[in-house]
């Protein structure tokens, strides 16, 4: 339990660190998107410029407090889930602090962003982003079903809950991968992922042209460049969770950076392939397929 | 002798039932339990005899050999409560269908089925 | 001493001098009655205290000089002095009740009365065959000629009917005495009992008449239309004396002549009676007409009487004080009734909701109902309790069950009827006199049942525990109940303190139990400080408030199966009257009640199987049951689960908890919830969980848990009801515990006790302050508020903290519970009812964004602008209480590591081991200071970065919204609320078809449809009720002689 | 019709019933244990020549109390019942016209049947016959009294003093022996004379009196108050 | 620019019938009167605010003007021509314009030609919600003197006697790439830091408004959208 300055500070340093990087994915994968529909896209500092004229913009307006605090609400549960979890195994600096919580601290933390995201809109009034979040909420209460049994069979499997000792259990090799020894419970999760990341045919929530955007209609300026700076964080975290759990963790942020790009690539190559789900489709999928194949994770160990 | 007797009080309570049971009229029904009543006087009083016994009178027979020369005299005594208790009752029946009648115009039994459920 | 001939010499003597009085003294007839009633009371009273004080032989009287059997004798006894005395009360009560009928119809009819209970007298009294006949009689005709008090077409016709049936059961009667003469040479009853006359295949028919006659006098189902006619249409005041009176005698009577036939007549008597409790109580079901429900009801409860001396083989010695506790609550409450059904004088039940204008007659009708049911005090519950115990003890399953089942059908139309009365919304409410002559009779009753049921208390095995205390301040309250509301809070929360001090020395070391006795006094102090917003007297608030939380804590502090149960019942009674007092919560109050019943039946069932197992009282019996064990456990722990609500049992909380008052919905819900998981806890960790029946148990349990939460919590979501949402929500926390604690490690029962805790703390804070929101919007549908956020800041705050608890969102306590909940199942192996509950807790979020959107956030409504903050006494416990969630979560340890210790030696692995903040299991580990520290940390350097970045921000309105280049119409119809999650439920709405209800509902239709149809027998010819009588003279023949 | 078979089938069984009764007679040979006993000692303990007497009103005194009592509760039941809407129909009585022969007739036997009817309780413990016997035929000359003359009123007042004072007397004879004698009714509060006489047999005698008078007075107010409705016009 | 004065018309006249005074009654039972122009929405009049100064404003300039987010809202025939911005033939994104559902995001708004006057309420509404700095780029003759339009009775002819105008793109229609032109102009002058024309309207404001009423009999609305 450490908590001194340096650790803060190397802490501090990681965020920052992973900001940057959750932002130049964004951009990557958004040229890649361009490429595969023959555009050039946007150029790859683009969020960073979009994240300072965000934060510069003049008017500021507000409806209420919790319209101030819930986008604070959502890039805690960014952060947090940045803090609570172990990026690079093996480094006790990069290990943040993770050592007060398991992998349940990690599933629920989610929702503390989701929270905030969801008073901070309500406060606005706006019924579109009602509309959005009672969408996303609707769809995320089945995403976590197979993403639960995949969790379960995990546990099952290394009989821990512990990240670090998952990814330890992982080391020696390739082939000592979640994604080989329990490749069922790696499915399920990872079709999970695609509803968590939210690209399409699973973003209905923030449906752009038919409620402008969902959840943040009403943010804009620096609000909207928090949601922003949260998104990137929370991007690479969760896929640092998803490398952990099932792709033998990271021992260097080199890997950690192919690792993560890869697991959100995957969103978003399904994304470019498939159009949009409605809110019961989605709810039905992920009560389908991939709730099967966690079954499935969880049979085999029994 | 007994025998017969004692089966024509069968008899007479077994007409006094189907009378009771079957009959519409409520006259008819008292008298089917007045005929009830005989039936159950008559096998009272000849459970009481005794084969060639006579009254327990002891005005010829005298008390001392008066226990092997009488009927029993403890059912006819009964009779007589029963019979009266028979009468009562039936003068109460009696008074009901008179107020019965006044009610609805009709001795029919089946005309008094207000109360039921 | 008086001689007991004197009854009879002086009220012939009376009733023949009144012929005398002629016109001129006329008036003095009435009290001549008076006074001739009044003697026989004291003749017998006298005669009782006599029996009672010394332990005397039984007194006989001889008559005509001579000795018995040559001469008709009498016999005064204890037990003739108990029946003569009851029957000569009710007699005077009554006397004094009909005082202007029978002043109008004249000293004729007094004449008629006085006889009449004279002649109950000797009926009781003789032991003289042909003179129990005679006197028989004279009680029928004089039963006859008092129907006619009532002036009506319906009366005539009952007294009519009553005279054909009577006649021909006397008629049999009569063959059988003169046979039974003719078989034994004498009339005297005990000689006839000695002369064994069952024994012989030819004798035995003297035998079969005599008791066919006499059980048909008891009026027998079916063959009891005249008898339901004679309750339905004579006079109320007769209809008590029938019931109470007529009904004591003849089952005195079936009592003396019980050894006539032997041992094998009693099953025959005691599958009637049984027969005859649970037909006339399913008639009762489908009546409106007060008078003949007490009908139907009277003779239920004789039915259960003649069960009673039926199996009097197999109750031995305890039959006295069963058959007594049951006969004298029938007899006070049944009088009692008839009397108020007499001063109401409504057509049906529903007209009793007149009684609402005096309460004291309504707490008087209160009485009888809980009385007849078997609640505690009142002696019936002794009553019933012994008789389920002694019947378990002896392996008697199916008696047991029809008893029960009996007494639910009776709770079903009792419980009906008196919701009626509390609270059916009424027209025009008919007008009722207050005569005082009338009242005090009733009273009197009611004062009976109190001190009788008291008196008998510690003649029951165990009963000498049960504690008076708490209830004597429950009648103190009563007392009190004119002074305004913040004097008896005051006091309510004071006595409630008191107790705290009281109890903890007592419980000092027993954590499980310290745990409990604080959630419940604790909380109830909290939740009584909201009554302070109350205005006014509030009557029958606090009384009823006060026997719910001694019932709560009785439980706790119980430790015999007794006690435990009398407190259970008490809980019950209280908080069925707390729930009903809201606005439209009669029917969920009443389907409470029912649920209620049903399950104190099972618990009762379960607990005589505890108690027959090795004859021991104490609770800790549960740990070694030996009788049918899976079935007790079963039967408890569905008992049980009926207070917890779990999923099949769950359809009366809802709209319970929804409907009832402000601060009456925490109570029941944050507070009268855990004595359900008290209960559980208790059975579990007494019972033998290592036999299959109990493992399969768990495992079943398990499975409702999880079902039950992931129903409770879709539920939720769908709601447009506030309050029903909360209470969907407490349905589903409890499925939470249930699994928890289904778990049976060390871990599941931590989470167990950890959503206790979190339960307890976060229900009361929603239940009061959505409560005071719904209560000053004057609205439950969330879709109508909206935009509270600015008006009502701190009753957000405190919704706030309650939600994230629930979500079980770190840094709050919630968390812990969800973390021991991964480890435990994941440690047990209970995956899928794992995933389940985990799923089913994610769902929460979709009800817990509903709530707090639609009343805080979104758009404030016209009809809301002005409105203010909710009041302080709701808000002050609510901060109280989110200190201690606070506490709680920032310092998990100081709580649930002396809970693992406690918990460490009922299982025998000890999980989760604790090293300062840090609990670690093998499966992982948590640490909820550092976590706090953290969280808070970041969340002030977050606001503070975006507090530095935008420090100029503008506040517009609540229409300043983009709104596709429009602007918004009304608040009305920019409010997302309604229906808000249509999507899901068009994809999974299917989950929660109302399944439950519907099967309770066919159930109940198929009980009333049946009921309806058996009715059709009483199709109202009395020629039919005739051909009724003989068919069971010729049924029971068949089936007891002629080899059927 | 199938109520018809129904009853029958009933019946039948009650038939069973009997026949089982039947079965169960087999004639007596001799007296019961109790009649023995009556038969030995009731002349010696009662006095009473008729045994029946002697039984009905002394050894089982109690039931002949009970007796007289449904008989009173009976008359007192009629006349409440038919008393309490008798201004419906007390005016509009259409006398029924008498025959001349029934009329004549009467004045002459009703003065007989009276006697015979004292004649018959006042010998109760003697002959066969008694109080209740007695008090049937005194009343049956009060029904002819009223068939000859429809007009002819029982005296409501007369009936009730009787009545009472019989009933009274009836109680206080059987509260007497109590505190004089052996117990309720007992028989020996007077001497038992000689058997046979008229005056014997104790308080037999007194009893039956009062016995015959109340049951004569009340079947007469039971006739009398139905009487009162016989004309009623529909 | 000359003044015009502000006629004041009866406004009640025109008020739909939601946004009309009315009186509700509270829970309680007392009686709540609801304004709902004045109640429902914030009354205050718009600012100027000022830029910083230096080096500072001339970076975040340039970010403005690298990040354009347009409104996607087609006012006119000529939005027929945005969408084309999006396909791989024009490509706006590599020029760091990208297109916003909602005017609380956008900074650009594109008048795309004609503008009746039930619209230019809308549009009124929409640029007023946008956060400030924001910009108009007119699109075709319409938006310049009416274009064929001109002497329509229900379409505007002078935009920027309304509405700030920053850039105007002439011709009917202008193609794609006169758009993507006309982006590269805006560029220019946010660089330059001469795009303030929300400060202008914000200055003007009584002026635009008194025009914007002239034109819209049926003014039913705050002054200024928040």
């Amino acid at each position: 339990m450490d908590y001194s300055i340096t650790k803060f500070l190397w802490t501090l340093l990681g965020l920052f660190i992973v900001t940057n990087w959750g932002m130049l994915m964004s951009s990557t994968m958004r040229r890649i998107g361009a490429r595969v529909s023959g555009r050039i896209g946007i150029p790859w500092y683009q969020p960073w410029v979009d994240l300072v004229k965000l934060y510069s913009l003049r008017t500021q307006l507000t409806h209420g407090t919790m319209f101030y605090i819930g986008p604070v609400f959502r890039l805690m549960g960014g952060v947090g889930m940045f803090l609570f979890l172990p990026m690079v195994f093996g480094n006790p600096i990069w290990s943040n602090y993770s050592f007060s919580g398991d992998l349940v601290l990690i599933l629920y933390f989610q929702f503390f962003g989701m929270l905030g995201m969801a008073l901070g809109a309500g406060e606005g009034g706006q019924p579109y982003s009602a509309i959005g979040i009672s969408r996303g909420l609707s769809q995320f209460t089945t995403i976590e079903v197979p993403m639960t049994l995949a969790v379960i069979s995990i546990a099952i499997q290394y009989h821990t809950l512990s990240i670090s000792e998952i990814v330890a259990a992982q080391q020696g090799g390739i082939t000592t991968w979640t994604l080989w020894t329990n490749p069922l419970a790696t499915a399920a999760a990872m079709l999970s992922l695609l509803g968590a990341f939210g690209h399409s045919p699973f973003n209905l929530v923030k449906a752009p042209n038919e409620i402008p955007i969902g959840p943040p209609t009403e943010f804009h300026g620096t609000f909207l460049g928090v949601l922003r700076t949260n998104s990137a964080i929370l991007h690479v975290a969760e896929a640092a969770l998803f490398m952990n759990l099932f792709f033998g963790g990271a021992t260097s942020w080199f890997e950690l950076i192919i690792k993560t790009f890869l697991i959100y690539f995957w969103s978003v190559f399904v994304g470019t392939v498939f159009p949009r789900f409605r809110i019961e489709q989605s709810v039905r999928w992920f009560l389908k397929v991939p709730t099967i194949i966690g079954i499935l994770a969880i049979i085999i160990f029994l | 002798m007994e025998y017969i007797i004692i089966s024509t009080g069968f008899a007479l309570m077994l007409l006094g039932l189907w009378g009771i049971l079957s009959q519409k009229n409520l006259i008819k029904i008292i008298l089917g339990f007045t005929i009830f009543n005989t039936g159950i006087n008559i096998v009272m009083v000849s459970i009481g005899y005794v084969r060639g016994k006579a009254a327990p009178i002891l005005d010829v027979i005298k008390p001392s050999e008066a226990a092997s020369k009488i009927v029993d005299p403890i059912p006819q005594a009964l009779v007589l409560t029963a019979i009266v208790i028979g009468l009562g009752v039936t003068a109460l029946m009696l008074v009901y269908v008179l107020k019965l009648h006044r009610e609805k115009n009709s001795l029919d039994i089946n005309s008094f089925k207000d109360l039921k459920w | 001493m008086v001689g007991p001939i004197y009854i009879i010499a002086v009220a012939l003597g009376i009733a023949f001098f009144m012929g005398l009085f002629g016109k001129s003294l006329k008036n003095l007839s009435e009290w001549a009655m008076l006074a001739g009633l009044g003697f026989m009371t004291y003749v017998s009273g006298q005669w009782l205290l006599e029996f009672m004080s010394n332990n005397r032989a039984v007194e006989t009287i001889f008559t005509a000089g001579f000795k018995p059997p040559y001469s008709i004798n009498l016999q005064m006894g204890s037990i003739e002095a108990f029946f003569t005395f009851i029957i000569n009360v009710v007699g005077f009560l009554g006397a004094m009740y009909l005082f202007k009928d029978l002043k109008k119809t004249g000293p004729n009819a007094m004449m008629v009365y006085l006889v009449f209970i004279m002649s109950l007298n000797v009926v009781v009294m003789t032991r003289d065959m042909f003179n129990l006949f005679v006197f028989l009689e004279v009680g029928s005709i004089a039963t006859a000629g008092l129907i006619l008090l009532t002036k009506s077409g319906e009366a005539l016709q009952a007294g009519m009917k009553y005279l054909i049936a009577t006649g021909i059961i006397s008629g049999v009667l009569l063959i059988g005495i003169i046979f039974a003469y003719y078989f034994s040479g004498s009339l005297n009853i005990d000689d006839l009992l000695a002369a064994n006359m069952g024994a012989s295949k030819t004798t035995v028919i003297a035998v079969f008449l005599i008791y066919v006659s006499i059980i048909l006098e008891l009026k027998p189902f079916p063959a009891n239309g005249w008898g339901i006619d004679v309750y339905t249409a004579a006079n109320p005041g007769i209809g008590a004396l029938v019931s109470a009176a007529t009904a004591s005698a003849g089952f005195y009577v079936l009592y003396k002549l019980l050894p006539l036939g032997g041992a094998e007549w009693l099953n025959y008597i005691a599958v009637i009676g049984g027969i005859t409790f649970v037909g006339s109580n399913l008639m009762g079901t489908k009546q409106d007409r007060p008078n003949r429900l007490l009908g139907y009801s009277s003779i239920g409860q004789i039915g259960l009487l003649m069960m009673i001396l039926g199996l009097s083989d197999i109750l031995g010695e305890k039959m006295m004080i069963i058959a007594f506790g049951i006969l004298i609550s029938h007899y006070a409450a049944k009088a009692g009734l008839f009397w108020l059904s007499g001063l109401i004088q409504a057509k049906d039940i529903k007209g009793w909701a007149a009684l609402r204008k005096s309460p004291f007659l309504l707490f008087l009708f209160g009485t009888f109902v809980f009385a007849l049911i078997g609640f505690p005090p009142f002696p019936s519950f002794f009553g019933k309790w012994e008789l389920i115990t002694t019947l378990a003890a002896n392996g008697q399953w199916a008696w047991m069950v029809t008893i029960l089942a009996g007494s639910f059908i009776e709770g079903i139309y009792l419980f009906r009827w008196l919701g009626y009365a509390i609270k059916l919304d009424h027209e025009d409410l008919p007008d009722f006199k207050i005569e005082w002559n009338k009242i005090f009779p009733i009273w009197i009753m009611a004062i009976v049942l109190y001190a009788v049921g008291v008196y008998v208390t510690p003649m029951v095995e165990g009963g000498m525990f049960i504690n008076y205390l708490p209830l004597m301040f429950v009648l103190f309250l009563f007392a009190i109940d004119f002074l305004p509301v913040y004097i008896k809070n005051t006091i309510s929360i004071g006595g409630i303190i008191w107790y705290m001090f009281h109890i903890y020395p007592v419980l000092e070391g027993d954590l499980l139990r310290l745990i409990f006795a604080g959630i419940f006094l604790v909380g109830g102090v909290l939740t009584l400080m909201a009554g302070y917003s109350k205005k006014g007297t509030r009557k029958g608030f606090y009384p009823m408030a006060m026997m719910m939380f001694a019932g709560l804590i009785g439980i706790i502090e119980a430790s015999t199966l007794i006690e435990f149960f009398f407190s259970w019942e008490l809980m019950t009674a209280g908080s069925y009257f707390l729930i009903i007092r809201g606005k439209r919560s009669m029917p969920h109050g009443y389907s409470y009640m029912l649920f209620s019943i049903g399950g104190a039946y099972a618990i009762l069932f379960g607990f005589a199987l505890a108690f027959a197992s090795n004859f021991d009282t104490s609770l800790a019996a549960l740990g070694s049951i030996n009788l049918l064990p899976t079935l007790a456990y079963t039967l408890l722990a569905v008992g049980f689960m009926t207070k917890t609500a779990s999923l099949g049992l769950h359809i009366w909380l809802p709209g319970a908890h929804g409907e009832a008052e402000s601060d009456v919905s925490p109570m029941v819900s944050a507070i009268l919830l855990k004595a359900g998981v008290f209960g559980l806890m208790i059975l579990f960790l007494y019972m033998d969980r290592t036999s299959v029946g109990a493992t399969n148990l768990l495992y079943v349990l398990g499975w409702v848990g999880a079902l039950t939460t992931l129903m409770g919590n879709m539920s939720a979501a769908f709601q447009e009801d506030a309050k029903r949402l909360l209470a969907y929500s407490s349905v589903a926390q409890l499925g939470y515990i249930l699994f928890a604690i289904s778990i049976m490690s060390q871990l599941g029962w931590l989470a167990g006790f950890t959503y206790t805790i979190n339960h307890f703390m976060f229900k009361a804070i929603l239940f009061l302050v959505v409560g005071g929101i719904v209560a000053k919007l004057g609205t439950h549908y969330m879709y109508e508020m909206g935009g509270m956020i600015k008006k009502m800041p701190f009753s957000f705050i405190a919704v706030l903290v309650s939600i994230i608890v629930i979500g079980g969102i770190p840094p709050l306590s919630g968390f812990a519970g969800k973390w021991l909940f991964y480890n435990a199942v994941i440690e047990k192996g209970w995956y899928f009812q794992g995933a389940i509950i985990f799923f089913a807790g994610i769902i929460a979020f979709l009800y817990l964004f509903k709530l707090i959107h639609s009343i805080f956030l979104g758009q404030l409504k016209d009809n809301h602008r002005n409105i203010k903050e909710i009041s302080a006494w709701i808000l002050v416990p609510s901060y109280i209480l989110i200190i201690g969630i606070m506490i709680f979560s920032a310092f998990p340890q100081y709580i649930l590591q002396p809970i693992g210790d406690m918990l460490a030696p009922y299982f025998s692995t000890e999980t989760l081991v604790w090293e300062g903040t840090k609990a670690t299991t093998s499966l992982g580990y948590w640490d909820g200071t550092t976590i706090m520290i953290v969280v808070a940390t970041a969340f002030l350097l977050l606001l503070a970065w975006l507090l530095a970045l935008s420090s100029k921000t503008k506040k517009i309105e609540q229409f300043n919204i983009v709104f596709a280049a429009e602007r918004p119409f009304r608040p009305e119809t920019t409010h997302v609320s309604y229906n808000i999650y249509a999507g899901y439920k068009k994809a999974l709405g299917f989950l929660i078809t109302p399944l439950v209800t519907a099967f309770w509902e066919s159930m109940s239709n198929l009980v009333l449809e049946f009921a309806n149809w058996l009715r059709r027998i009483y199709g109202g010819s009395m020629q039919n009720y005739a051909i009724h009588v003989v068919l069971f003279i010729v049924v029971f023949y068949l089936i007891a002689l002629g080899g059927l | 019709m199938i109520k018809k078979i129904l009853i029958i089938g009933v019946l039948a069984v009650v038939g069973l019933i009997f026949f089982d009764l039947f079965n169960a007679y087999q004639g007596n040979e001799s007296l019961s244990k109790t009649a023995n006993y009556y038969a030995e000692n009731g002349a010696s303990q009662v006095g009473a020549a008729n045994l029946v007497t002697a039984i009905v009103v002394t050894y089982r005194g109690l039931d002949t109390l009970g007796e007289v009592t449904i008989l009173f509760l009976t008359a007192a039941i009629i006349s409440f019942i038919l008393k309490f809407r008798e201004e419906d129909f007390m005016p509009n009585r259409s006398v029924r016209v008498t025959s001349e022969l029934l009329d004549s007739a009467a004045q002459v036997i009703v003065p007989v049947i009276f006697m015979v009817g004292v004649y018959i309780f006042m010998n109760g413990h003697l002959t066969p016959g008694g109080g209740f016997q007695g008090g049937a035929v005194i009343a049956s000359g009060v029904l002819l009294m009223i068939m000859a003359n429809p007009n002819f009123g029982v005296s409501h007042k007369v009936i009730a003093v009787v009545e009472s004072i019989s009933g009274i007397a009836f109680v206080l004879i059987g509260v007497l022996g109590i505190v004089l004698a052996g117990g309720f009714l007992d028989n020996t509060l007077l001497p038992l004379g000689k058997l046979g006489d008229l005056f014997s047999a104790g308080v037999i005698p007194v009893i039956y009196t009062f016995v015959g008078l109340k049951v004569g007075a009340e079947l007469s107010n039971i006739i009398g108050t139905i009487s009162h409705v016989q004309n009623e016009k529909n | 620019m000359n003044k015009h004065k502000f006629e004041d018309l009866d406004v009640d006249k025109f008020l739909a019938p939601e946004n009309q005074k009315r009186s509700v009654i509270a829970p309680d039972g007392s009686i709540v009167e609801v304004d709902p122009l004045k109640d429902y929405f914030c009354q205050d009049r718009p600012e100027v605010l000022k830029p910083k100064n230096g080096p500072v404003e001339k970076f975040l300039n340039w970010a403005r003007a690298e990040s354009l987010w347009v409104l996607g809202f087609g006012t006119g025939c000529g939005s027929i021509e945005i969408p084309p911005l999006v396909t791989p033939r024009f490509d706006m994104y590599r020029y760091g314009v990208q297109m916003r559902p909602t005017p609380r995001q956008s900074n650009v708004f594109i008048i795309s030609g004609y503008l009746s006057v039930k619209t230019l309420k809308r549009a009124i509404r929409s640029y007023e919600q946008m956060p400030s700095p924001k910009y108009i780029i007119a699109l075709g003759s319409c938006t310049i003197n009416g274009g064929m339009y001109w002497d329509s009775y229900n379409t505007i002819n002078r935009l920027d006697h309304y509405m700030p105008v920053d850039v105007y793109i002439a011709g009917c229609m202008p193609r794609p790439e006169a758009l993507l032109a006309g982006f590269g102009k805006l560029k220019e002058l946010i660089k330059a830091g001469k795009a303030e024309k929300a400060n202008e309207y914000a200055e003007n404001f009584d002026w635009y408004k008194a025009n914007q009423k002239k034109i819209i009999k049926d003014w039913n609305m705050p002054d200024y959208n928040w």
